[in-house]
């Protein structure tokens, strides 16, 4: 480029060269208008690996089922562990490593987890450009269209989709502007809002555009459920976004994705809770979106303009972090590297725990399977498995809210241990919220730990003024 | 060879400044580093969003980009707006620099310095003792020896001064 | 060069009104050249609480070995879970809450805990203006007047001191500027910096100025402990600083600090180890210093100065984060609430665990007390006890080093589970830090976490490149 051009750019940012429409899903035509922002796009096929995150290009040879020629790496393989935790349920069968959007309809069509178990068409929420395909089936009705493909079976979904996420998925072709179009979302930040009080929360009208540059990974990026029969999928938020909430909620609906195959225990898969566990963290608490670190602004001659190769930070660390954090690289990747080994290592323990209970009340049951201990011990099994895989399955090994997931894992090995003291016989809770609360819960100079904002300020007022930062006389 | 090399870079940074460097220098508006006017510095987009944030700071009616950004003894003054005038025109020119943009060890130590120069009189607490005497000399303590280590931070001898940058960094612009 | 010197050339602004030695250690005298300072100094006899710090004013009834008519609040009372934690130990009998620094002395005269045990004059050192008395006892050596001091009786000690921490242990009289001055430090932190590879560091010559900031708390505001029968003051860092590396430490000296009264286990007791938690935190890492927070420029007149009221930051917000942190008061209060619940959810999970596997080698002990599953049980219950009272002790509640504070817990939580097995007569490591790594260290892309950083140079090298960030063919 010379230094007309970028002058030049500098005044023109966009050409409009084709007509977009609210159903131009090809991303290729998008591209005429925005041949910056789609040469990016299209470099998600990259694979390079951080320490934890990215993903390493493996060499597959093609099958029948699955013509591949290059899949992420095996996360079984690496830690067989996992094998066992999921005993029963197709995730042992084929867990892989997460890669760049580019892949994401290939790797769901081919995982052998769809060998496994027929999977529902509610999949492809997360794993196509839908947008067009649920007005299509819903007849230009949004929510009607997806309510419909979550019924059809995982083939028959496949066949009304081309593309992976596109632009069409998070932009109005008309003014470029962000929106959220999975009813997944909609529905699932709807509920959410009302349990803090906030009445018929619609996104697209409510979010800001801060809130928006988090929203559309949102969409995606979180933990989610089919419910009842018709496999309506569904983000467990009607209580909150904490662990806690999200396990309260289960517990509340008596759901269980499997019965696991070494305890008999009705247990939980969590997967990918991003954009919950993010919001735990300083980061969310700061105004800081998920754009900002995982598609920040590029300079392009005189533009600036949002990195569409979207990708872990740690491949760009430049721009990524150095906007807001003043310091070399190389010292943000060991921050990041510090937070994860630790999250990392206390994963590992919780994981060891996990285990020697699934396996302690395998034997209980295999000696008795009547036995009331072993249904006890089941649930703090529950407990424990959904605790620690909300941080095995967040993807940025607990960068995202580094405190959090440590107290996630340790509330795990807890439960862990509880269960062995259940299969002793001792006295536990019935159910594990309730020894966590009974543990956690201490008052501390009158205000119980873990309260909600306005019940702590309720119990501010009971005990008379504020105890945050309370006088007392001086000895002076 | 070390010689050989730098003089070869003089030469071609003299051909440079004369040949297609002038006109860098002159389309690109180089020239703005010669004058104290904000918004000559703003001339360049690329320091658009560190004009933008600075009308918004606590210094936008008491210092200007050059009074943080430029030494305030003269020589020096024009030996670093030459410099700077020069290297950022060539950048511009290029593209070539980082993004964002990230000030330069020496340049910040410039800064440091414009601070105390302003502040002088309320940081007498906090320099005293140290104030023209940096560990080479004194030591943070008076019994220390010489041969002390010597430990460079972001371009600031972390000896006996404290930065000034590491607690007030939005003081001329925050752009985060 | 002196301060007067540099008067001249810098304008110093402090008059020179008396003449200091490095013998005066009465503040009062210092106040006359530095007025300012002083005052503020003076105010740390100010009782102000907040939800976790601070201290708050209890009245009490003079007694013949207490005449205080005003304490901070028993720990004990608040939390009596504490009293069984300690059991047998002095700290069971009275724990408080710390308060400013103007009561140092006389609350270590008359705790409870001296008339519990007789204690020896090593207390000393963190207490009182110690600096020219350990001069005099060691005629003109400090070190030696340290040792000296450490054999005697409390008591004795006690005659030899007249002050709390004064001027005089934290400045040079002549240049003003900072001075490490207990021995305990300049030896501790020569056998930590040891094991980091520096060589014979002498913490008054080779400390930056900002790094002084720091040492002259960490002075006093660590974990330590008496070693041998000559009550030798030592800090345990030989190996490191990390709760892991001073575990380490003390299994490999075999120190305990007492028999536990229910359990029989030979235990240790954690103390304020702020520097180390501290030194673990990203606030440590980014180079921000005790004095930043907790004694932060204030402006007097036409001069800044460091406010002397050494107190809880969240007193002084103001100046204590917001030149760093543009964010409300009220925002930032609540910043560290969120992470100091969070941590003391934790830490009552943690203590809950500990005290059930306490109990249960009680039952166990009192059933068969030369079981060897007893005293394997008792190995995992120091682990435990130790990590969970090294937050306990900690007075951030967690704010130092958030991750790592809720990390120690879980690894605490972790350890309970790991005795009650043993109890059962399963299969563990006969030491805990065994049973952690081999839980912890599980490579990850080649990489086994919590690596030294030399040692994973190291391991990259042997596995070829930098596999932190490596590339592998692209799908392109
Ligand atoms: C402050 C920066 C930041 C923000 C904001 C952020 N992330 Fe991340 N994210 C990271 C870092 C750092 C990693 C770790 C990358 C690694 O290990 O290579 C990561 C990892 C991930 C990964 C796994 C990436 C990989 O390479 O395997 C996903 C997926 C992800 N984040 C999604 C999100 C979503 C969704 C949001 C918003 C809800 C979000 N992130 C917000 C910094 C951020
Ligand atoms: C709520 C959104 C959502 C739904 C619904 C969803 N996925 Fe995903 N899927 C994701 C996200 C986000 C990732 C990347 C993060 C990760 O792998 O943890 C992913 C990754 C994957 C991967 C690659 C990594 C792996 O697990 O091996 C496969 C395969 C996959 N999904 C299959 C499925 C199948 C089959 C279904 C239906 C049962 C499904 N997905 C439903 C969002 C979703
Ligand atoms: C339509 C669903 C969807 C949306 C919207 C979405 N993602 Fe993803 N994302 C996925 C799936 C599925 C994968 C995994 C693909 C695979 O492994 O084949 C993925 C993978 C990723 C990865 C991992 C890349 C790697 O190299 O490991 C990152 C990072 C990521 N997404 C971030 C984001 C961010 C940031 C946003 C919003 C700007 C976003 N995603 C929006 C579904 C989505
Ligand atoms: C997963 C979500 C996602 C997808 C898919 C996506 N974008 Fe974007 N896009 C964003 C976000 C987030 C921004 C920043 C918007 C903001 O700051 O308001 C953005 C901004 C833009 C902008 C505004 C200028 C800029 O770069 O900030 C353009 C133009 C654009 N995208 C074009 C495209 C095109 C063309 C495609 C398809 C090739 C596409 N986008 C696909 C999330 C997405
Ligand atoms: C848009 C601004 C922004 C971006 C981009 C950003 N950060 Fe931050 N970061 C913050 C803020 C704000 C805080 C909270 C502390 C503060 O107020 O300085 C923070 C805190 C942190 C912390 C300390 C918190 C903790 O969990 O220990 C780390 C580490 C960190 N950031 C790393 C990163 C890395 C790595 C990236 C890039 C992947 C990044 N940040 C991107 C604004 C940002
Ligand atoms: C009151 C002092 C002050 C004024 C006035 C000031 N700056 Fe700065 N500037 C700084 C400091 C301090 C830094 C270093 C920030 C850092 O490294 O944290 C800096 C850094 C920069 C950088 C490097 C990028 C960065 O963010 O580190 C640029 C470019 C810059 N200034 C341009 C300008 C321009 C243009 C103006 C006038 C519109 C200006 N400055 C006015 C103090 C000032
Ligand atoms: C010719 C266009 C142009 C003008 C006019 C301009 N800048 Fe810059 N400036 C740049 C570019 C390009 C960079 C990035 C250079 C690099 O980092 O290599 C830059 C970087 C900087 C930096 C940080 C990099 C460093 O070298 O430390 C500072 C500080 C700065 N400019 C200050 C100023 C001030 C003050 C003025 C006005 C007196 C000014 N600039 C006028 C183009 C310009
Ligand atoms: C050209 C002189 C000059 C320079 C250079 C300068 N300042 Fe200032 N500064 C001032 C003046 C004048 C004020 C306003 C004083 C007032 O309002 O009472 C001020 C105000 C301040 C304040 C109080 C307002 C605030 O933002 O909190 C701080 C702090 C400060 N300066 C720090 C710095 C630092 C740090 C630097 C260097 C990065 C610097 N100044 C460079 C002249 C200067
Ligand atoms: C970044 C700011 C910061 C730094 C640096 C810092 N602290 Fe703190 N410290 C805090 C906060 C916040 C609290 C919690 C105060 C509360 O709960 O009221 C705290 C609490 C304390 C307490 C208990 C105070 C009380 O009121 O009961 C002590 C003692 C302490 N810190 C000592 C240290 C020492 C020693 C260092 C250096 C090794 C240090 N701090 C570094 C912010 C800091
Ligand atoms: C000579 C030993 C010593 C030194 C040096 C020392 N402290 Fe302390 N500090 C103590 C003792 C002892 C207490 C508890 C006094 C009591 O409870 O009677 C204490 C209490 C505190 C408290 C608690 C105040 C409250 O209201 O609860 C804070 C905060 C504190 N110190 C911070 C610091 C900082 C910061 C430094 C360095 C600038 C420092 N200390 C240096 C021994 C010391
Ligand atoms: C290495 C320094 C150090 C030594 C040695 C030390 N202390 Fe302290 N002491 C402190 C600090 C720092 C505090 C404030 C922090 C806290 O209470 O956790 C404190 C607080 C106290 C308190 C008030 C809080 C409480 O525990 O009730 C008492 C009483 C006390 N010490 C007694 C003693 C006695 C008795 C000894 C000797 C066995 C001793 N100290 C030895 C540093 C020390
Ligand atoms: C450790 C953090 C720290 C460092 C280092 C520091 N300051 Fe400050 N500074 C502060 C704080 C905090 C205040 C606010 C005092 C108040 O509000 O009473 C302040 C106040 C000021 C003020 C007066 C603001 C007003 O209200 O008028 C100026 C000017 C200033 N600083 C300049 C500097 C300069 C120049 C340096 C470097 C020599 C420097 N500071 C170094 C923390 C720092
Ligand atoms: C617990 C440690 C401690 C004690 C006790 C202490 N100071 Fe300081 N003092 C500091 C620290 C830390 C600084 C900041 C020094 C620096 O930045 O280099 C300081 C700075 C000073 C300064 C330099 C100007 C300023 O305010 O920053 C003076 C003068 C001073 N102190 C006087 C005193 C006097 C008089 C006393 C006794 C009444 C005293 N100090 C007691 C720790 C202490
Ligand atoms: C001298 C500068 C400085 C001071 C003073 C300071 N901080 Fe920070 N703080 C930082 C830096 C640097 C980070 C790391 C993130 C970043 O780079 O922005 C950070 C990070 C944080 C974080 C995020 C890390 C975490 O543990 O979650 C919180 C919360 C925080 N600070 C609160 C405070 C509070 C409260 C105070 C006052 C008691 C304070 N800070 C004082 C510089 C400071
Ligand atoms: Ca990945
Ligand atoms: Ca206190």
């Amino acid at each position: 480029t010379t230094i007309f051009e970028h002058r030049q750019e500098a005044r023109n940012p966009f050409y409009r060269v084709v007509a977009l429409t609210d159903t131009t899903t090809d991303p290729a035509v998008w591209g005429k208008n925005f041949p910056l922002q789609y040469d990016d796009y299209r470099k998600t096929v990259d694979m390079v690996y951080t320490r934890y995150g990215g993903s390493e290009a493996m060499p597959h040879t093609p099958t029948a089922t699955d013509p591949r020629q290059l899949t992420a790496e095996s996360r079984l393989a690496e830690d067989p562990r996992l094998v066992d935790m999921w005993k029963g349920y197709a995730f042992s069968k084929d867990f892989r490593e997460e890669r760049g959007h580019a892949y994401m309809l290939e790797d769901q069509m081919f995982t052998e987890r769809q060998q496994a178990t027929p999977q529902p068409g509610a999949c492809i929420q997360c794993h196509a450009s839908v947008y067009v395909p649920y007005q299509r089936a819903g007849n230009g009705d949004l929510i009607a269209g997806f309510t419909k493909v979550n019924h059809m079976t995982y083939l028959e979904a496949r066949k009304l989709v081309t593309h992976p996420v596109a632009c069409i998925d998070c932009h109005d072709p008309q003014t470029m502007q962000l929106r959220v179009t999975r009813p997944g979302f909609m529905i699932g930040i709807k509920a959410y809002q009302a349990s803090r009080g906030v009445k018929d929360y619609d996104v697209n009208r409510d979010a800001t555009r801060q809130e928006m540059r988090t929203y559309v990974c949102g969409q995606c990026h979180v933990e989610y459920y089919f419910k009842g029969a018709e496999k309506q999928l569904t983000y467990p938020w009607s209580k909150g976004l904490r662990v806690d909430s999200i396990y309260a909620y289960y517990d509340s609906t008596g759901h269980k994705d499997w019965t696991h195959a070494i305890s008999g225990a009705p247990v939980l898969k969590a997967q990918h809770p991003e954009f919950e566990l993010f919001n735990q963290g300083i980061h969310a608490r700061s105004g800081v979106a998920c754009a900002d670190c995982h598609m920040p602004y590029k300079r392009e001659g005189a533009l600036k303009i949002s990195d569409h190769h979207v990708r872990s930070p740690l491949l760009n660390i430049q721009r990524a972090c150095q906007t807001c954090h003043k310091v070399s690289e190389e010292e943000l990747k060991q921050r990041v590297y510090t937070i994860q080994d630790r999250t990392y290592e206390t994963r590992n323990v919780a994981i060891d725990a996990l285990l020697a209970l699934t396996h302690d009340i395998g034997k209980a049951r295999q000696a008795d399977s009547t036995d009331p201990k072993v249904a006890l011990a089941q649930q703090y099994q529950r407990a424990a498995q959904f605790y620690t895989d909300f941080v095995e399955a967040e993807n940025s090994m607990g960068f995202h809210a580094d405190q959090e997931a440590v107290r996630i894992l340790a509330d795990a090995v807890n439960f862990a241990r509880l269960g062995e003291a259940a299969l002793r016989g001792e006295a536990v809770p019935r159910r594990p919220l309730e020894a966590l609360a009974a543990s956690a819960h201490l008052p501390r100079r009158g205000v119980p730990a873990g309260l909600s904002d306005s019940a702590r300020r309720e119990t501010r007022r009971k005990v008379g003024g504020d105890p945050a930062v309370g006088a007392a006389p001086g000895g002076r | 060879m070390q010689g050989t090399r730098i003089a070869i870079v003089v030469v071609v940074l003299i051909g440079l400044a004369f040949g297609i460097g002038a006109y860098t220098f002159i389309y690109a508006k180089g020239a703005s580093y010669l004058t104290t006017d904000p918004a000559a510095c703003a001339n360049c987009h690329v320091m658009q969003e560190h004009f933008d944030a600075w009308q918004k700071s606590s210094h936008r009616n008491v210092a200007t980009c050059s009074d943080c950004h430029m030494p305030h003894d003269l020589v020096g003054k024009y030996t670093e707006k030459a410099t700077n005038g020069f290297l950022h025109s060539l950048a511009f020119t290029t593209g070539r620099f980082p993004d964002p943009i990230q000030i330069r060890p020496v340049n910040r130590a410039v800064t440091e310095a414009q601070c105390r120069h302003c502040h002088a009189t309320i940081t007498e607490a906090i320099e005293w003792g140290t104030v023209g005497a940096d560990r080479h000399e004194a030591g943070p303590a008076a019994h220390r020896a010489a041969g002390a280590r010597p430990q460079v931070h972001d371009g600031i001898i972390e000896g006996d001064r404290l930065s000034c940058i590491r607690c007030h960094t939005y003081v001329g612009h925050w752009v985060r």
